[in-house]
């Protein structure tokens, strides 16, 4: 493990470009992310919101590593990895105020949108579950002939107690497919905290059981998690087979805008992996002399502005309508039940 | 002093883990926090020790509670949404469900199913799982539609010696309110005549009860009057209620918020027309949600699903076949 | 020369790895061994690195099939038993079945389970599931009772654009035969008359096809003419065909070996009765399984699942209705 | 891990009573099974005969460090371990004859059998979805204020590729239960070699992830496995949490008697872990003057005599009788669908 630049280490091992580049996704995220709160305190959205408060730093560094072509899982609090991949505001606002417009078509919400074909997969709740779907992504890629292609996916410290996390790893191992997998340990899972989640040291120690490489990073530390993801895409994607990337953080806010996350021990505060990712990045960028706190603040203003227009747009856009839609569920409507002879 | 259909659930289980040491409560963020939707509230700090969260390891869960359970126990699970049930279904229809017929050895476990469709909860938050579970042998299946049933039948069953699967609606957790509890009961597996009437019979259970009497209520001003069958467990399927209402009526309806194939709708409907077909003056009817996967969107939500509208409109075609 | 339906499954994967480079096959003991009942003999040896062994995880093998669907594959999944499927449940039930409906994103995988009932199988080794994927929207459940539907259905379901649960039926494997392969075949959904007659229609898929037929002609010495219907899919259900049939015979039984809450039988009856109620002179009756796991001795699987005896008892009383 | 004993090594690390006591569970177990083979050959039992053989010492060895009050969960390759917790030949012979008066009465077959009442727990055909019933088992005795209880049960090297068996593990680990679990890793899963099955170097490696103690046996070696099984059982017994076990050996017969094991790797059967059990203990009887190979022949013998009387014995007792059955898959009748009104 690489620990977290100190002060004094002027010497970056990622490239300014990168780091910024990086840093203003992680903003944009996390000022999308506080105007979905807004909204969902004003009521306009009708489901649950998620948020990925805290976790920027490693969702992004991974989204940024990755390239048009490769295959990529998010989860659920991975807005910042999304908007690395390519994924819009606008699609974010579409899909979590209904639009009809988004890519979900009020079908499915939130976390859940994604668009397939294009290698952004969309997740389904039951934890776990996109593991095996990325492996049999590569395998497909495999078949095909294509090489240096990386598929990437997200789990929680509570996924992990999954069935679906340990035979997706485990498949991905055995197939040696250029999985890089990021465990995002933000020491809650909803409100149940590590101990009562599992009983390893640290959940790199799970890494030999499948007999793949392990990665820790800072989690909090834009730096290093640019280094460590950008090490372990590189090595999945040389043929290194499945990568661990394991993520020490703290969930900053409740597990849902609706909890008030009462549950939470005061004493990881004091945990170097409760720091603020954003906070410690724009430091960062203000000692490098690459950015300074007015210029970071100007881009906040931007991207405020930006996704309040974008979400009153949005808002005035058509909700799906129950009499246009097929309420087919296959995609061959000859063969839907009751039609098929119609 | 009013109570709602969920806290109705919290007290049931206060009730057993005060009466009965043999209880203990199992699932995920169930301890300290009182679970997804609060239905444990305060129980950890009541019965020490006694109200465990488990990891996200829904097969484990189930797996638990049945060794347990035959350990003299009397585990109640809560699966955070009965959607997640599935991944622990190996548990609930091979380990559970077969114990006593291969063995003899009962298995006393609960699972508690928060199931059903709200606004906004999507495809992965508000399925009804009830006929997957009654269509294996081995497991009985509640489905309490009051504040008095979730209350009473909760009780009954974790006093039963067999597996039960126990679906509680999401949609009636918050909305639905009682006086108080119960003093009394009817028996498990018997159906209920929730409202009667001569014109038709409603058959019908959870959250679909009160669109079927609000339905049957605005059928009323037209001067019909419905007959509704609230059937509080699906498995046991109370059919001698069922055919008592039907004589009277001629009449059959049948609401379910489940998908069309195959449901609760279908094993009432089988079982009407094989035992009381005489008894039916038309085409028994059944309404379903649409056989598409639950959507986000609460208008599209809401065409999918079975409402008080949609019960009028089918139950107005059936009395005029 | 003679195939049974075991080869015809065998020769249609051959077929379709041959013709098409999308399909790939993955299970467990598929490769060099060719499966558990050598469904997939010697396919690993003519289609190198194209049949692949998977580890016991039910789960994964489903996922691996899905991504790779979405990636432009076609993945023909086998499960060494369907009673083994229900650790896959959720990545059929909510990710196969779900991905169309959520992102117009195909997902075509065919999903083998090899089925039912055969002597000494057993509680685990013997389940009929058809009726738990067929009640989830999003999937087509293939359940072919000849030879010939054997491998043009499976030839079907891999060039369908989406999920297939292709049930087979294990007891027909080595028993049943056929001269050879088909040239032509109904299409996908629709059912099939296997026997014309009079008096009464019988419903059925599977192996209980077989004891259908033995049954009416059995019935047949006592000058009574069945008519019986080979559903092929379930979901699709060709209500159309069986209403056709119930129109010409006024009488219907529905035979299944599935457990009785819920499956096909009852599906089919209450399409029958809310679509064609004038058209039956006697209440639709049906002949299931017992509730109960499938035992284990022979002596009580026989006495579990429905026989051509069984058939014989049920169709007599339904004439006599 | 300690490595078999040499013949140079006199001074045994087990009781001569245990080792002795223990062969003679393992000879048992051996005639019996080849009893069974044989019946299935003459066509006698109806469902599929899986036999242990080459298994023998890893499954014994776990059983007699077992007490009443224990709870045993075996699998597929236990016939040893049954009978030395206590089951017995003429249960087995019941069971696989289907016998009315077996444990399962004709309702479940073969390795399927079980008493769960008394601690003997009934195995379901899915793999690994014993495991976390036997941890719930141990917790309902620390309910009740039982202490010093064991539980254990066993799986094999493809079982552990399982969700069941990830989730029950960890279950385990968190509830820090007196759970024993055995990996018998015998090379194969019916015909699927360890390669295809997963990617850890050893299968003791899955250990530290989830935070549970490791002990390695030499699965063909009976001094290895009862000393050991012993130190395994004594550390959950003593509170030591959760043990996992591994024993390297190789299945020396078919998956089941239908199966030549045509697919077996011929170069593995020079490895030490390919040695047959009962000739090494048989042989090391000897080498310690502890029986002769007459007195083990002798011993063979009167299990075959004894097996065969008691397999003619049971062929002629009722089978299940389909009129007698309640055709009730629940315990409380009144609640029997279509019955509870009657
Ligand atoms: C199989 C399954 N069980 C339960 C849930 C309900 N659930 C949603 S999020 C969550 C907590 C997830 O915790 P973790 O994996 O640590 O991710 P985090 O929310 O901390 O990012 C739970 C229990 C689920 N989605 N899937
Ligand atoms: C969940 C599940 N999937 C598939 C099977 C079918 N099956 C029975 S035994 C077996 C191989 C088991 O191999 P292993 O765990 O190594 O045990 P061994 O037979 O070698 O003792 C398989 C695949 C099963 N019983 N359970
Ligand atoms: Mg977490
Ligand atoms: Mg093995």
């Amino acid at each position: 493990m690489s620990s977290s630049s100190s002060s004094a280490n002027l010497a970056m091992r990622v490239s300014k470009e990168l780091y910024l580049k990086t840093f203003r996704i992680m903003l944009q995220a996390r000022v999308l992310e506080e105007k979905l709160a807004s909204l969902y305190r004003g009521g306009m959205i009708k489901g649950g919101v998620f948020l990925g408060r805290g976790q920027e730093a490693l969702s992004a560094a991974l989204g940024v590593h990755l390239r048009p072509g490769d295959i990529y899982a998010p989860l659920i609090r991975d807005q910042a990895g999304r908007m690395a991949f390519g994924d819009t505001a606008l699609d974010t606002f579409r899909t979590y105020l209904g639009s009809q417009l988004g890519s979900m078509r009020g079908r499915d919400g939130n976390i859940h949108r994604g668009r397939p074909s294009e290698g952004y997969y969309a997740m389904i709740s039951h934890l776990g579950a996109m593991i095996p779907v990325v492996v049999g992504a590569l395998m497909a890629r495999r078949f095909r002939g294509e090489t240096g292609v990386v598929g990437a996916t997200c789990i929680g410290d509570g996924g992990t107690s999954t069935g679906a996390f340990h035979e997706g790893l485990n498949a991905a191992a055995v197939e040696k497919v250029p999985l890089v997998l990021v465990i995002s340990n933000n020491q809650y899972a909803y409100s149940t905290p590590n101990h009562r989640q599992f009983a390893c040291e640290s959940l790199a120690d799970k890494a030999a059981g499948y007999g793949v490489a392990v990665h820790k990073v800072d989690g909090v530390d834009l730096e290093d998690c640019l280094a460590g993801l950008g090490k372990a895409v590189d090595a999945a994607r040389q043929g290194g087979g499945p990568q661990l990337v394991i993520g020490e953080i703290l969930r900053l806010v409740g597990h849902g805008e609706h909890d008030d996350f009462s549950y939470l021990n005061q004493a990881l505060k004091n945990e170097p992996f409760a720091k603020d990712c954003l906070a410690a990045a724009e430091a960062k960028l203000a000692e490098m002399g690459w950015a300074s706190a007015e210029e970071c603040l100007a881009w906040r203003k931007e991207y405020m502005a930006e996704y309040d227009a974008l979400a009153a747009r949005v808002q005035r856009e058509p909700a799906p309508d129950p009499a246009e839609e097929s309420w087919d569920a296959l995609s061959e409507t000859a063969l839907v039940d009751g039609k098929q002879n119609s | 002093m009013s109570i709602t259909y969920l806290e109705a659930i919290r007290e049931a289980q206060c009730k057993v883990l005060r009466d009965d040491p043999r209880v203990f409560l199992y699932g995920q963020d169930i301890g300290t926090f009182g679970g997804a939707f609060k239905a444990t509230k305060n129980l950890a700090k009541e019965f020490p020790g006694r109200v465990l969260d488990a990891p996200i390891s829904e097969d484990a869960i189930v797996g638990v509670a049945v060794g347990a359970a035959v350990e003299g126990m009397r585990p109640i699970v809560e699966m955070q949404f009965a959607d997640f049930s599935v991944c622990g279904f190996n548990q609930i229809v091979n380990q559970a469900a077969t114990l006593f017929y291969r063995t003899s050895t009962p298995c006393p476990i609960v699972v508690r199913l928060p199931y059903g469709g709200t606004s906004g909860g999507g495809p992965f938050h508000s399925q009804s799982v009830e006929a997957l579970y009654a269509h294996y042998p081995g497991l009985v299946v509640m489905t309490p539609a009051t504040v008095e049933d979730a209350y009473s039948m909760l009780i009954d069953a974790v006093a039963i010696d067999d597996p039960v699967v126990f679906c509680e609606h999401k949609f009636l957790y918050y909305h639905l309110k009682a006086a108080g509890l119960p003093q009394e009961a009817l028996p498990v597996g018997k159906a209920r005549l929730a409202r009667e009437g001569r014109d038709a019979t409603i058959v019908t259970y959870g959250a679909m009860l009160h669109e079927s009497l609000a339905a049957a209520e605005e059928i009323a001003e037209d001067g019909y009057d419905l007959e509704v069958v609230d059937l509080r467990t699906v498995k046991p399927l109370d059919t001698d209620t069922i055919l008592g209402s039907v004589a009277r009526t001629g009449r059959l309806l049948v609401v379910s918020e489940a998908w069309p194939w195959g449901g609760v709708a279908a094993e009432v409907i089988a079982r009407v027309v094989a035992e009381g077909f005489e008894l039916l003056d038309a085409p028994p009817q059944r309404l379903n949600a649409k056989d598409t996967p639950v959507p986000y969107h609460p208008n599209l939500w809401t065409a999918h699903r079975p409402t008080a509208q949609a019960v009028v409109q089918a139950a107005r075609r059936l009395l005029e076949l």
